[in-house]
């Protein structure tokens, strides 16, 4: 009954010690369920190292807070909204965008950046590109609209995300470290304030909703939807930044799933009070709403506050003067519960506390059996290819390698006058107005690999996001993460999760770089299956002096290619196993790709760190999908300069290293540098012991390899920048339009 | 009627609009804007689409609202021949 | 000098031209569109964003704010107005400047780097660059289709009140234009964001050419 | 007509469209996309907007149309009382 298990019911009994009426029931239906209650997720994610120097929030609050130093931090968090947008893509990404704002808002922080972390079916279906192309716009239509630039993200094209697209957006926020505002409800007799748009009945139960699976049903329980107006959030935002620079509030929260339920039970549970909610005082859009149905309601642009009795006119003048709605709906009391009155007369009451202790299912981990079929790979069957001309056009014209440009350019990467490394590069760099520090972001998620090795899968996307902020010379501080995953209580869905969990923390440890927000996705699962278990790892990094960065383009003609070969373990693993070149161009996802080795993928990071940031180079980029070749044809393609480049002796020769998984192959913890010849000397000191192949010069209208690979870079730019969404096409709203 | 009065084409009119009860922010927008703007007296305000097209026949006038011209999720639609 | 920028519900790059006004030298001065006052303004800037959600038409609420009123005057009067972007619409729409912006001919949104020349130095706005000189700017906008009919066009192409043209169009404005300005030459509109490039800790300072044209011409 | 009769509000509909002549590249994408489709004989589209409101007097509606619905520079519309 509303998504409660029988098991779960009695449990309720119990904790009352009575049956409860329609309303509660709602109220526990959609705080128990896995979006809000973690019911199966809360004992793996404890396993998350949460700890380190410059933490000042960790998991628990809407977002995590890390300090970058002369008084600002940084709150960011990451959160999906996939089963809304394989509904009403625009709109579904266009809310998720909205709602992740407004997590990193209650914190006291202005929003400054968003990133897109997304996934799709492949396009040669007419679904899958529309939810690609709708996505897209809705992100950028909420975004563009509410101010906040969108400066970096990823997208993923594979059969296994076909109906079940995941859309993933980030929030960066920036606040002085001294007002930092929590969530917690204090103050008996403090006012609870509602500010934002009116209540409709749009997203009951939503959050159910997104804890069970896809189903023709679920596709047609359209009440579900909700609609984005970035308008209204973007004069919320205003107003509650003006809130809190007047110091009116105590707190502050956002109307996430499970509306005012979740927000003032939430605030309620963790101040140690309880709530009354005078429930006709919420201003509806709609007619004729039950009490519940305004209390669950998922509509958008909402916040919460606590403000001090007296403070209130003040508050509502603010309102006022921003355009939004403020109301006074109830006010913190000593009881501990959450209370919801109607017209004086109580029509539910249960403890905030209850409502937040979701119960918590433990699952024994199985290895599943699929893995042992998947990670078959007899590298016989894959020879070295004919014509690497060939190769490597046809790699850079695939959808998952392609330029993002026809994305990215939907979107502004630029309000706000802080982007100073724009989308394009491996990681966005942002500076501080009136300070020399900057900050920088990643989105990676490595789905594929996580389907044939969960754990070493867990590892890698850290190490990857580890990299990117590496090569623009930013110091990786802390993550975000959002794990979407299949049917937790299934043998294989509950074993990637807790897997990948597993990977994901090791790699943190090593790395130093702790877990501090997250969100979590389960049930990603259509008739055809679950995804490919995806955890998206956001990562935030620190620059010191935001002038000292690196970007992928190679800057000068002349300039030395140094490619740093990562490890040279030999582990017996193939670097080809599940990478892009054995997918695009075999057309298999098999073996198990090369086990990160972390503590070799933090020296190289360290190492081309240390190099951005003592000015000694300003081109760097790593090596991730598609190997060196595309890394090399990426930082060419960039600002339009060539290379020639003589592949060295050591990659013809046999032994771990046959040419093809040198060039293709996906190694893990490679970079490539670029740099004036004159710094020759002192690029090879600070190398000092690295292995590292010397391999070309920068310049010309041609990317060569030697006896390998001749094409104008023309050729190589009209694979490249194909636009991802086709022909140009409609954007009236009909679901089969096509792109 | 003979062959030659038929029109060789049909004007048609559609009329797409949020569907009942979902948020319709350009409306809200509008509607909230107009007092400062000194129009009064406007109650409500939603704000659509308005599709005119040249056809051959109607026939599948209603199949292409369905699946091109409205999005059923969110909106609804009408639609006529004006001539 | 102080350089006024209106803020209207939605506006979103209101904070980026007002630290732009300090980077070009002028004191910057925050213009609530409720207010009807320009508060000794020497010239105003109407900036980028989505005012009102550009619900309707960009610009066509907008220009019904209170701050408009004085602002228009301001304008008759000969004061030195800046559209960018979304403010371009807004001034289009208060008739201010002649023409539309209408949707890209790609119907999307547009954000990137493109190269203008600047077609006129005689606007307050250009004074400080030279007739024909290459810039590269910022543009960010989905309705930036720039529209006027035939004999409005080729009186603005006659009377050299075209003030920027692209030199690769983003959006498929007529006669590639970027930029205009009125009869009197002291309103000009332009799509790109030159605020979004005058700060070299940025990577381009381009934009305060632009900007300070203004400051050059307050001296006069 | 008694006073009792009276409606308390007129609900208007009013239908905007791009003027003759003017590029209108939703319409055109439309059109474009229906082939594909497999809805043929289509000549013709046009994308405008459809604003309907409730007012209580119907007197100040054209000059609404004419300085807030519709660009007059780009686009042309008519209105009515629907009831
Ligand atoms: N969906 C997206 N939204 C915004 N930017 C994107 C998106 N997808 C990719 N990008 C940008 O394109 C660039 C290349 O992306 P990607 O290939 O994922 O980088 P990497 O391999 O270094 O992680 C990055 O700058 C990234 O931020
Ligand atoms: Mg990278």
């Amino acid at each position: 009954m509303l998504g409660l298990s029988d098991f779960e019911y009695d449990r309720i009994l119990e904790l009352l010690g009575r049956v409860p009426n329609f309303l509660e029931l709602s109220l526990f239906s959609v705080m128990w369920s896995e979006h809000c209650g973690y019911k199966n997720s809360r004992p793996l994610l404890s396993r998350f190292p949460n700890e380190g120097p410059r933490v000042l929030q960790g998991p628990g609050e809407n977002a995590g807070v890390v300090e970058v130093g002369d008084g600002w931090a940084l709150a960011f968090k990451v959160e999906s909204h996939n089963h809304p947008s394989a509904v009403e893509p625009y709109e579904g990404a266009a809310t998720g965008v909205g709602g992740i704002i407004r997590d990193i808002l209650a914190m006291g922080a202005r929003p400054v950046a968003l990133l897109d972390a997304l996934r799709f079916g492949p396009l040669d279906d007419e679904r899958n590109r529309y939810l690609f192309r709708e996505v897209v716009r809705g992100i950028g239509g909420y975004g563009n609209a509410v101010g906040v630039p969108t400066v970096g993200g990823e997208v993923e094209f594979s059969e296994a995300y076909s109906g079940n697209p995941l859309v993933n957006a980030m929030c960066v926020g920036l606040i002085r470290t001294e007002n930092l505002m929590r969530s917690r409800a204090t103050g008996e007799g403090n006012l609870v304030v509602l500010l934002g748009s009116k209540t409709g009945r749009d997203g009951i139960h939503g959050a159910t909703f997104a804890s069970g699976e896809l189903t023709e049903e679920s596709e047609s329980r359209r009440s579900n939807v909700q609609v984005g107006d970035p308008f209204a959030e973007k004069m919320l935002i205003e107003c509650c930044l003006k809130l809190l620079e007047e110091d009116l509030l105590v707190s502050l929260q956002d109307l996430g799933a499970a509306g005012i339920t979740s927000s003032a039970s939430e605030m309620a549970a963790s101040g140690g009070v309880g709530i009354d909610i005078e429930v006709e005082k919420i201003p509806r859009r709609e007619s004729g709403m039950e009490p519940f149905e305004a209390m669950i309601s998922e509509s958008q642009e909402r916040m919460l506050a606590v403000v001090e009795p007296g403070d209130e006119e003040k508050v509502l003048a603010f309102a006022q003067r921003y355009g939004i709605g403020g109301t006074v709906v109830g006010r913190v009391a000593g009881h501990g519960d959450l209370r919801v009155i109607e017209n004086g007369e109580i029509v539910g009451s249960v403890s905030a506390e209850y409502l937040a202790d979701a119960p918590v299912y433990e699952r024994e981990i199985v290895r599943p059996e699929y893995l042992a079929e998947v990670q078959k790979l007899d590298l016989e069957t894959i020879p070295e290819p004919d014509d690497y001309n060939e190769v490597l056009l046809k790699m850079l014209a695939h959808p998952n390698l392609r330029s993002r440009r026809t994305i990215f350019g939907q979107y502004d990467h630029e309000v706000g006058t802080n982007t100073v490394v724009r989308p394009g590069a491996d990681a966005a760099v942002m500076r501080i107005k009136g300070t020399k520090r900057g900050f920088a972001m990643t989105t990676d998620g490595r789905g594929r690999h996580c389907y044939l090795d969960p754990r070493g899968g867990g590892a890698a996307t850290v190490a990857e996001a580890y990299r990117n902020l590496s090569c623009v010379g930013a110091e990786p501080v802390a993550i975000t993460n959002c794990l979407n995953f299949g049917n937790p209580e299934k043998r294989e869905g509950y074993y990637q999760l807790a897997e990948c969990i597993e990977g994901m923390s090791e790699a943190c440890e090593v790395l130093g770089t702790p877990v501090v927000s997250g969100n979590v996705s389960l049930y990603n699962e259509t008739a055809r299956g679950p995804i490919y278990p995806t955890p998206v790892v956001g990562m935030v990094g620190v620059l010191e002096d935001v002038t000292c960065h690196a970007t992928p383009a190679f800057k000068r003609e002349g300039d030395m290619v140094v490619v740093l070969t990562g490890t040279m373990r030999p582990t017996g693993e193939s670097p080809l196993a599940g990478s892009e070149y054995l997918e695009i161009v075999h057309g298999r996802v098999a073996g198990v790709p090369p086990k990160p080795d972390l503590a070799a993928e933090k020296r190289a990071s360290d190492l081309v760190r240390s190099m951005v940031r003592s000015g000694l180079i300003d081109t760097a980029h790593d090596l991730s999908g598609g190997g060196e070749l595309v890394a090399l044809a990426e930082m060419a393609l960039s600002d339009g300069i060539g290379l020639e480049y003589s592949v060295p002796e050591i990659e013809f020769m046999s032994g771990h290293g046959r040419l093809l998984e040198n060039l293709l192959g996906e190694k893990g913890a490679g970079f490539i540098i670029a740099f004036p010849e004159e710094r020759w000397d002192e690029v090879q000191d600070a190398l000092s012991d690295f292995a590292y192949d010397n391999i070309g010069y920068t310049g010309g209208e041609r990317f060569e390899l030697e006896g390998l690979i001749d094409l104008g870079m023309e050729e190589l730019r009209e694979a490249y920048e194909r636009d991802l969404f086709g022909v140009p096409g409609e954007v009236l709203g009909g679901s089969e339009a096509v792109g | 009627m003979p062959d030659t009065a038929k029109p060789d084409s049909l004007k048609i009119r559609v009329l797409v609009r949020p569907k009942e009860g979902i948020l319709d922010p350009q409306g809200e927008a509008v509607r909230g804007a107009l007092p400062a703007l000194g129009f009064d007296g406007v109650k409500t305000v939603h704000v659509g689409r308005l599709i005119e097209m040249e056809v051959e026949s109607a026939d599948e006038v209603d199949a292409m609202c369905r699946r091109l011209l409205a999005n059923p999720t969110v909106e609804e639609y009408e639609w006529e021949v004006v001539s | 000098m102080r350089v006024g920028v209106t803020v209207f519900p939605g506006s979103n790059c209101d904070r980026d031209a007002l630290h732009a006004v300090k980077l070009m030298g002028a004191e910057p001065v925050e213009l609530w569109h409720a207010d009807a006052d320009l508060k000794g303004s020497d010239a105003v800037i109407v900036p980028g964003g989505f005012s009102y959600g550009d619900y309707l038409r960009p610009g066509a609420i907008a220009r019904f704010a209170k701050v408009m009123a004085p602002l228009e005057e301001f304008a008759r009067e000969g004061g030195p107005v800046l559209g960018v972007c979304n403010g371009f619409q807004v001034l289009c729409e208060a008739h201010l400047l002649p023409g539309a912006l209408l949707q890209n001919t790609h119907l999307r949104f547009a954000c990137d780097r493109v190269r203008v020349r600047v077609e006129t130095a005689d606007t307050p706005w250009t004074a400080a660059c030279e007739r024909g000189e290459e810039l590269v700017l910022p543009v960010a906008h989905n309705e930036g289709n720039y529209f006027a009919d035939a004999e409005t066009l080729a009186r603005l192409e006659d009377e050299g009140r075209v003030v920027l043209r692209y030199l690769e169009n983003p959006n498929g404005s007529m006669n590639d234009i970027a930029g205009v300005c009125n009869e009197a030459r002291n309103v000009v509109g332009v799509m790109p964001h030159p605020e979004r490039v005058s700060d070299s800790a940025l990577g381009s300072d381009e934009g305060l050419k632009i900007l300070r044209s203004v400051l050059a011409g307050a001296t006069v």
